[in-house]
């Protein structure tokens, strides 16, 4: 089983998602979730062990060996990729159990189930393939089963946001297939080791800058970079609670890793950022994205929504860092982008526990909270705390990343932004703590504290942000030799 | 002559371009879907004409017993790769449609209409 | 026990202290002996370790790795030790004093204000013994965070004001000016460690190094430099004994400690005076303490001016700092244990005057000294210190940083000084003055069972004013931690 | 004569000519499939266009027969689980193939001969494709169809 384990890590959620769609049953169909994605959180775990021990591990689905046959190819940036996507997934899911019951009907929960299998296995592909149209086969299997478990969100404002996304989506998807169309056809392969190896001898042809504009454009929409991420906001504000925390953890961090693997292991940074200016696109964009979406979320009244844009400037943040094109800026980006998968899905589980009690995550209604949900809103604050980059945090360490990285390369006013955008941060997460704490709620309503199936695992997301945050060596370590083979010559 | 020469490029960018003018300007959600799919088709379009060979056959292996000695000088095939890339296109075009079209019918049960501006007054 | 690990028992006893007052929070007398028994263990323990710094040890303790290369560690060295010292026996006698004060005033949710008054403690301790700065930096955001709850005790609209104020300055500092200049000085020295002489003296230009200390001296927004010392008046809504410990023990020395500590062991001394903006930032200083105590003139509510007096002495020993050279930094260091001292007793006997006769404002305690001769004479005493009189141990202090401004050729600065210390002789002296011998005013029903404080609140006070006293007749504790600092022989 | 759940108009039940032709010509378009099906194995084909052509020939008999009788031939639950049960199939295949030491969809591992291996792993892969892409077709068709008849 073993050699196979890479091919499982997809399949496995791949078997089990019809077997839960034909188990006509929430209960089972959750039961066969949770199989799903704490499989996938060991295989993950597994895979990146033997990556770091024995280097890459490459694939061939079918016997068919590349370039002929799609190859699964694992190195130490898919492997941990994989490993934030899996882990989110196994800790969303038995949150997910308790918090669907209440959000989903029982007669589409299987389905519901169904759809959360396919983007685990979706994003888990995209993380280990090593062919750039499985890439969007993925992309669109994670995409596909995002827009209907968003539209399955109570409100019916969900169905106009997913809607918009599913417009957005499919065009950017599409962009990425004309950008991966234009580059076969000017190189005959679609494995991504061979494209790196024949660019070079054509790139002076005037059809790849087109293919990487393209491309640029289709992933920088699907990681929702300002000014391109409209649907975003909308589609994490009224998807059910699990879903928003699950693919604000997870779908926008595999689409940095897209921008990663197109830009450094398939264009090379020469390429990307000497000849594109990638850089004078990227940097800009993040900049503005920091400081522009974080002014938007402070004057948000609805806490998902601020939240969401919030998300928007941390992404950001970890385009910023990979916008320096160094393997210190790389390496920021991508400790960010497990960073941030933890505080992002530890404040959305917790804004889905309020969600659960009081049925409103408007700021005004969550007067007084801190007294009724001690344990939620200390997990909304432990995360936030993270979130504004208190030492000892896993923001701490991002900005700690982000600001070297900016600073070895002597741009002072860069860090300066950065730091705004943490105080920036600060603001709207204490808006939320005041109304939480300084206010007296509402006497007519007896709140209680959230059930503990979704204490529980908003909690570890938030011990986890500490934790790596106090011993951050593991994920530096990682993320560092990640960023090299990235930025290094393919082998 | 080389821009004539290139006429599948045309055809598919037009395509490519009514599609994304139609989903960009249009404010009936069927229309945009319409535009969409246009817009996905257009790339369809671009990838199977990327396969054609000049002169080049159906990639169909001809077992050589059947040919004989005809089967020593080389076949020129088309490429059949882009055609299954676009199998597969093709199917998550469908499941795309059908995900929009359904949206589309709960959002005219919720909103009562399928037109963007009434539906962005309706939700205010 | 290793020498390290007294070190880690000693930043962990508050932490134990605060896990024991919440378990005893429905017995108030057990919590509050808890409380003081661990305040009791800490300074045994702080005791303990000064022996070993003043025989030339440095005890050392590496935690953990946080991110490659740097280390959350503790070291304890005589600059640290007067913090520490400082701060762990200021903890007990506040305590004390709190017991006295909380009582008397009926406040609520008391378990919670021991609760973090003693993990506030902790991260004091923290900032004292770290090694590095990024170990001082955790622990300075740690001490920020902890004391919010303490400002913002009563949750009323005006907490909630006060507390966006206090944590929007000490965080729009720290993180947007020091910790650039953290990771500055990472980037550009390779290593965070503090060490004698300093570590970044040949790393960069001169220019870009003047840039780095200015970021660092108004990045410690706790240091209360203006313009960023806003924060520091409106804490003042906090109950008095978080005033005390905030103005007199953790936060504000934290910030200035902070301050003394990047000069001599991040810059050197050697390399500050080589630097632009030292002498700048010198005058800044000095325009602080003048505008501090200008205003503190006007304030009429006590406490108020006790506030921006602390700005005021907070930016004498910021000066120390900058006159960079080794009488302004012993000066500086033993003003913080002075300070410490003076304005302690300044803050117990503002909030006895509030607690017994509920008055505020300072017009209107004329008289009162006749009914609380105890407290006012109190007041008196540490008003002496904190001018810069004997018999109290501020003029110690004070006489060390004027000489530091001598060797520095600096006389604009000791006029500075002078003129400040006639302000304060004014604005201090003031209080007792008319408490003793102004008639009441009219209105006020002084006399009318209005007696002295209670009693554990007075034995608190009685401690610091005497302490004030005693570090006239014997600085020699402080003085010979400083000038083993400055590398004198220990 | 009564109106036509779906259309809403009369049902027309003397199109004879569209009823017998559907009858007809359904039998031809399954056999069709089929034949695509199987030629799928070594000439143009496969599972999907089989698949699709399959479904259509249900939609047809929807169309002309009404959606009701088109129910009682194939349930929606029915479709669901062709749905289901056709990536089962071609995830099993795969699953086979890794049983027998090859890689996922190694069909080479399944028999003695790599080339019958080739075989057999292809008709049944391609025989999961076209029941899941025939169950999702009829599944949608009856979703969409269905929606206004539940309205009434």
């Amino acid at each position: 089983m073993s050699q196979n384990l890479p091919a499982l890590l997809v399949v496995v959620p791949l078997l089990l998602a019809p077997l839960a769609a034909l188990s006509g049953r929430a209960k089972i169909a959750w039961g066969i979730a949770t199989a799903a994605c704490w499989w996938t959180l060991y295989a993950a775990i597994s895979l990146l062990l033997r990556v770091q021990e024995s280097g890459v591990i490459r694939y061939s689905l079918g016997g068919w060996e590349p370039p002929y046959g799609i190859e699964y190819r694992i190195d130490l940036a898919s492997a941990f990729v994989a490993l934030i996507v899996a882990a989110i997934g196994a800790v969303t899911i038995p949150y997910a159990g308790t918090s669907i019951a209440k959000e989903v009907s029982e007669d589409r929960a299987p389905l519901f189930y169904t759809a959360w299998i396919l983007m685990l296995a979706g994003l888990l592909g995209i993380a280990i393939t090593g062919d750039v149209f499985n890439v969007f086969v993925f992309l669109e299997i994670s995409s596909l089963s995002a827009y209907s478990m968003i539209a399955l969100g109570q409100d019916r404002r969900a169905l106009t946001s997913t809607f918009q996304y599913l417009i957005m989506g499919s065009v950017g998807a599409t962009f990425i297939v004309i950008g991966i169309g234009l580059m076969y056809v000017m190189t005959g392969t679609l494995n991504m080791v061979d494209l790196a190896e024949r660019l070079p001898m054509v790139e002076s042809n005037r059809t790849i800058p087109v293919a990487f504009t393209f491309l640029t454009v289709g992933i920088t929409l699907k990681l929702a970079l300002f000014p391109l991420h409209l649907w975003l906001p909308n589609a994490y504000t009224y998807a059910p609670s699990a879903v928003t925390a699950f693919m604000a953890s997870t779908s926008t961090k595999v689409s940095v890793y897209l921008l990663l693997r197109f830009f450094f292991t398939i264009f090379g940074e020469v390429f990307s950022f000497e000849q594109m200016r990638l850089n004078m696109v990227l940097m800009p964009l993040a900049l503005i994205a920091i400081l522009a979406i974080s002014l938007v979320a402070i004057y948000e009244v609805n806490v998902k929504r601020m939240l969401a844009f919030s998300s928007v400037a941390q992404i950001g943040y970890m385009v910023l860092g990979i916008s320096f094109g160094t393997v210190l800026g790389v390496t920021a980006g991508i400790i960010h982008l497990f960073n941030h998968a933890l505080m992002k899905g530890a404040l959305f589980m917790a804004m889905g526990c309020v969600m659960y009690r009081i049925g409103s995550v408007q700021l005004d209604k969550m007067a007084g909270l801190g007294k009724a949900m001690p344990w939620t809103m200390a997990a909304f604050v432990g995360a936030g705390l993270s979130l504004i980059g208190v030492p000892l945090t896993v923001g701490f360490v991002s900005k700690w990343y982000l600001v070297q990285a900016a600073l070895a390369e002597g741009q002072w006013f860069v860090a300066g932004v950065v730091m705004v955008g943490s105080l920036m941060a600060l603001i709207y997460i204490w808006k939320v703590v005041e109304v939480a704490y300084f206010q007296e709620p509402d006497p007519d309503h007896e709140i209680i504290e959230a059930p503990l199936s979704m204490l529980i695992p908003t909690w570890v997301l938030v011990i986890a942000s500490f934790w790596f945050g106090i011993d951050a060596t593991t994920t530096a370590t990682v993320a560092t030799q990640a960023a090299e083979t990235l930025l290094g010559a393919m082998p | 002559m080389i821009a004539l020469g290139l006429f599948n490029y045309w055809a598919v960018i037009v395509l490519m371009m009514v599609g994304f003018y139609t989903l960009i300007a249009r404010g009936n959600l069927v229309k945009k879907l319409i535009g969409l799919n246009i817009f996905q088709t257009s790339v369809i379009l671009m990838y199977v004409s990327f396969g054609k060979v000049e002169g080049g056959t159906a990639p169909i292996l001809i077992e050589a017993a059947e040919h004989g000695a005809e089967a020593a000088e080389p076949i020129l095939y088309s490429n059949p790769i882009p055609h299954v890339l676009m199998l597969t296109a093709i199917v998550v075009g469908v499941a795309t449609l059908a995900l929009g079209l359904s949206l589309v019918v709960r959002i005219k049960e919720a909103f009562g209409t399928v037109e963007e501006d009434e539906i962005q007054s309706a939700s205010l | 026990m290793s020498e390290g690990w007294i070190i880690g028992l000693t930043v962990l006893l508050p932490v134990i202290g605060a896990m024991a007052v919440l378990l005893l929070r429905n017995a108030p007398n057990a919590r509050e002996a808890a409380t003081l028994v661990a305040g009791g263990a800490t300074f045994w323990n702080v005791w303990g370790l000064l022996r070993l710094v003043q025989d030339g040890a440095r005890p050392r303790l590496d935690l953990l790795e946080v991110v490659p290369g740097v280390h959350l560690a503790f070291e304890v060295e005589p600059l640290g030790m007067v913090f520490a010292l400082v701060a762990s026996f200021l903890w007990p006698v506040t305590s004390l004093y709190a017991i006295g004060y909380m009582r008397g005033h009926h406040e609520e949710n008391q378990t919670r204000f021991y609760f973090f008054f003693a993990i506030a403690i902790a991260g004091a301790l923290g900032v004292a013994f770290s090694a590095n700065l990024f170990t001082l930096f955790v622990f300075y955001e740690f001490l920020t965070f902890c004391t919010f709850p303490l400002v913002t005790h009563h949750q009323t609209e005006e907490a909630k004001r006060s507390g966006r104020i206090y944590l929007g300055i000490l965080l729009t500092t720290s993180v947007g000016l020091q910790l650039v200049a953290i990771i500055g000085t990472w980037v550009l020295a390779g290593t965070l460690d503090f060490r004698t002489g300093g570590i970044l003296a040949g790393t960069a230009s001169t220019g870009l190094l003047s840039g780095i200390l200015v970021l660092y001296v108004y990045g410690v927004g706790k240091a209360a430099l203006m313009p960023f010392h806003r924060w520091l008046p409106a804490a003042m809504v906090a109950p008095t004994p978080v005033s005390a410990l905030l103005h007199a023990v953790a936060v504000v020395k934290a910030g200035v400690f902070t301050v003394l500590k990047i000069a001599v062991y991040v810059f050197g001394i050697d390399l500050l005076q080589t630097l632009a903006t030292t002498s700048w930032l010198a005058w800044a200083a000095a325009a602080t303490i003048i505008l501090g105590s200008l205003v503190a003139f006007q304030k009429d509510n006590l406490k108020a001016r006790l506030a921006y007096s602390t700005i005021s002495q907070l930016s004498y020993i910021v000066l120390g700092a900058m006159l960079a050279n080794d009488l302004g930094i012993i000066g500086g260091g033993m003003h913080i244990a002075m300070h410490a001292f003076g304005k302690i007793t300044l803050f117990f006997a503002a909030g006895a005057i509030m607690v017994a006769a509920h008055e505020k404002k300072i017009s209107r305690m004329h008289g009162l000294g006749r009914t609380m001769p105890f407290t006012f004479g109190a007041f008196f005493v540490g008003s002496l210190s904190i001018i810069g009189l004997p018999p109290a141990g501020g003029s110690w202090s004070k006489w060390f940083l004027g000489m530091g401004t001598l060797e520095a050729d600096q006389y604009g600065l000791l006029a500075v000084l002078m003129l400040s210390s006639l302000l304060g002789l004014y604005y201090l002296i003031e209080v007792p003055v008319k408490a003793f011998f102004f008639a009441p005013p009219e209105d006020a029903h002084h006399g009318e069972g209005i007696k002295e404080a209670p009693l554990p609140s007075l034995i608190a006070i009685g401690i610091t004013a005497t302490a004030t006293v005693a570090f006239f007749v014997w600085p020699d504790l402080w003085y010979d931690l400083m000038t083993m600092v400055v590398g004198g022989a220990p | 004569m009564s109106p036509s759940p779906w259309t809403g108009r009369a049902r027309v039940d003397d199109r004879v000519i569209l009823r017998v032709g559907a009858k007809i010509l359904i039998p031809f378009i399954l056999i069709f499939a089929l034949y695509v099906q199987f030629h799928g194995d070594y000439g143009p084909g496969g599972g999907f266009q089989a698949g699709v052509i399959f479904a259509a020939a249900f939609v047809l008999y929807a169309l002309v027969f009404g959606l009701g009788n088109a129910i009682k031939v194939l349930p929606p639950k029915a479709a669901y689980f062709c749905g289901a049960f056709g990536v089962l199939l071609f995830v099993g295949v795969g699953y086979a193939s890794m049983a027998l030491g090859g890689e996922f969809l190694n069909y080479s591992v399944l028999a003695h001969d790599p080339t019958h291996g080739q075989h057999y792993g292809i008709i049944g892969v391609e025989l999961g494709v076209l029941i899941t892409v025939f169950g999702v077709m009829v599944a949608l068709f009856y979703a969409f169809a269905g929606r206004r008849r539940l309205d009434r």
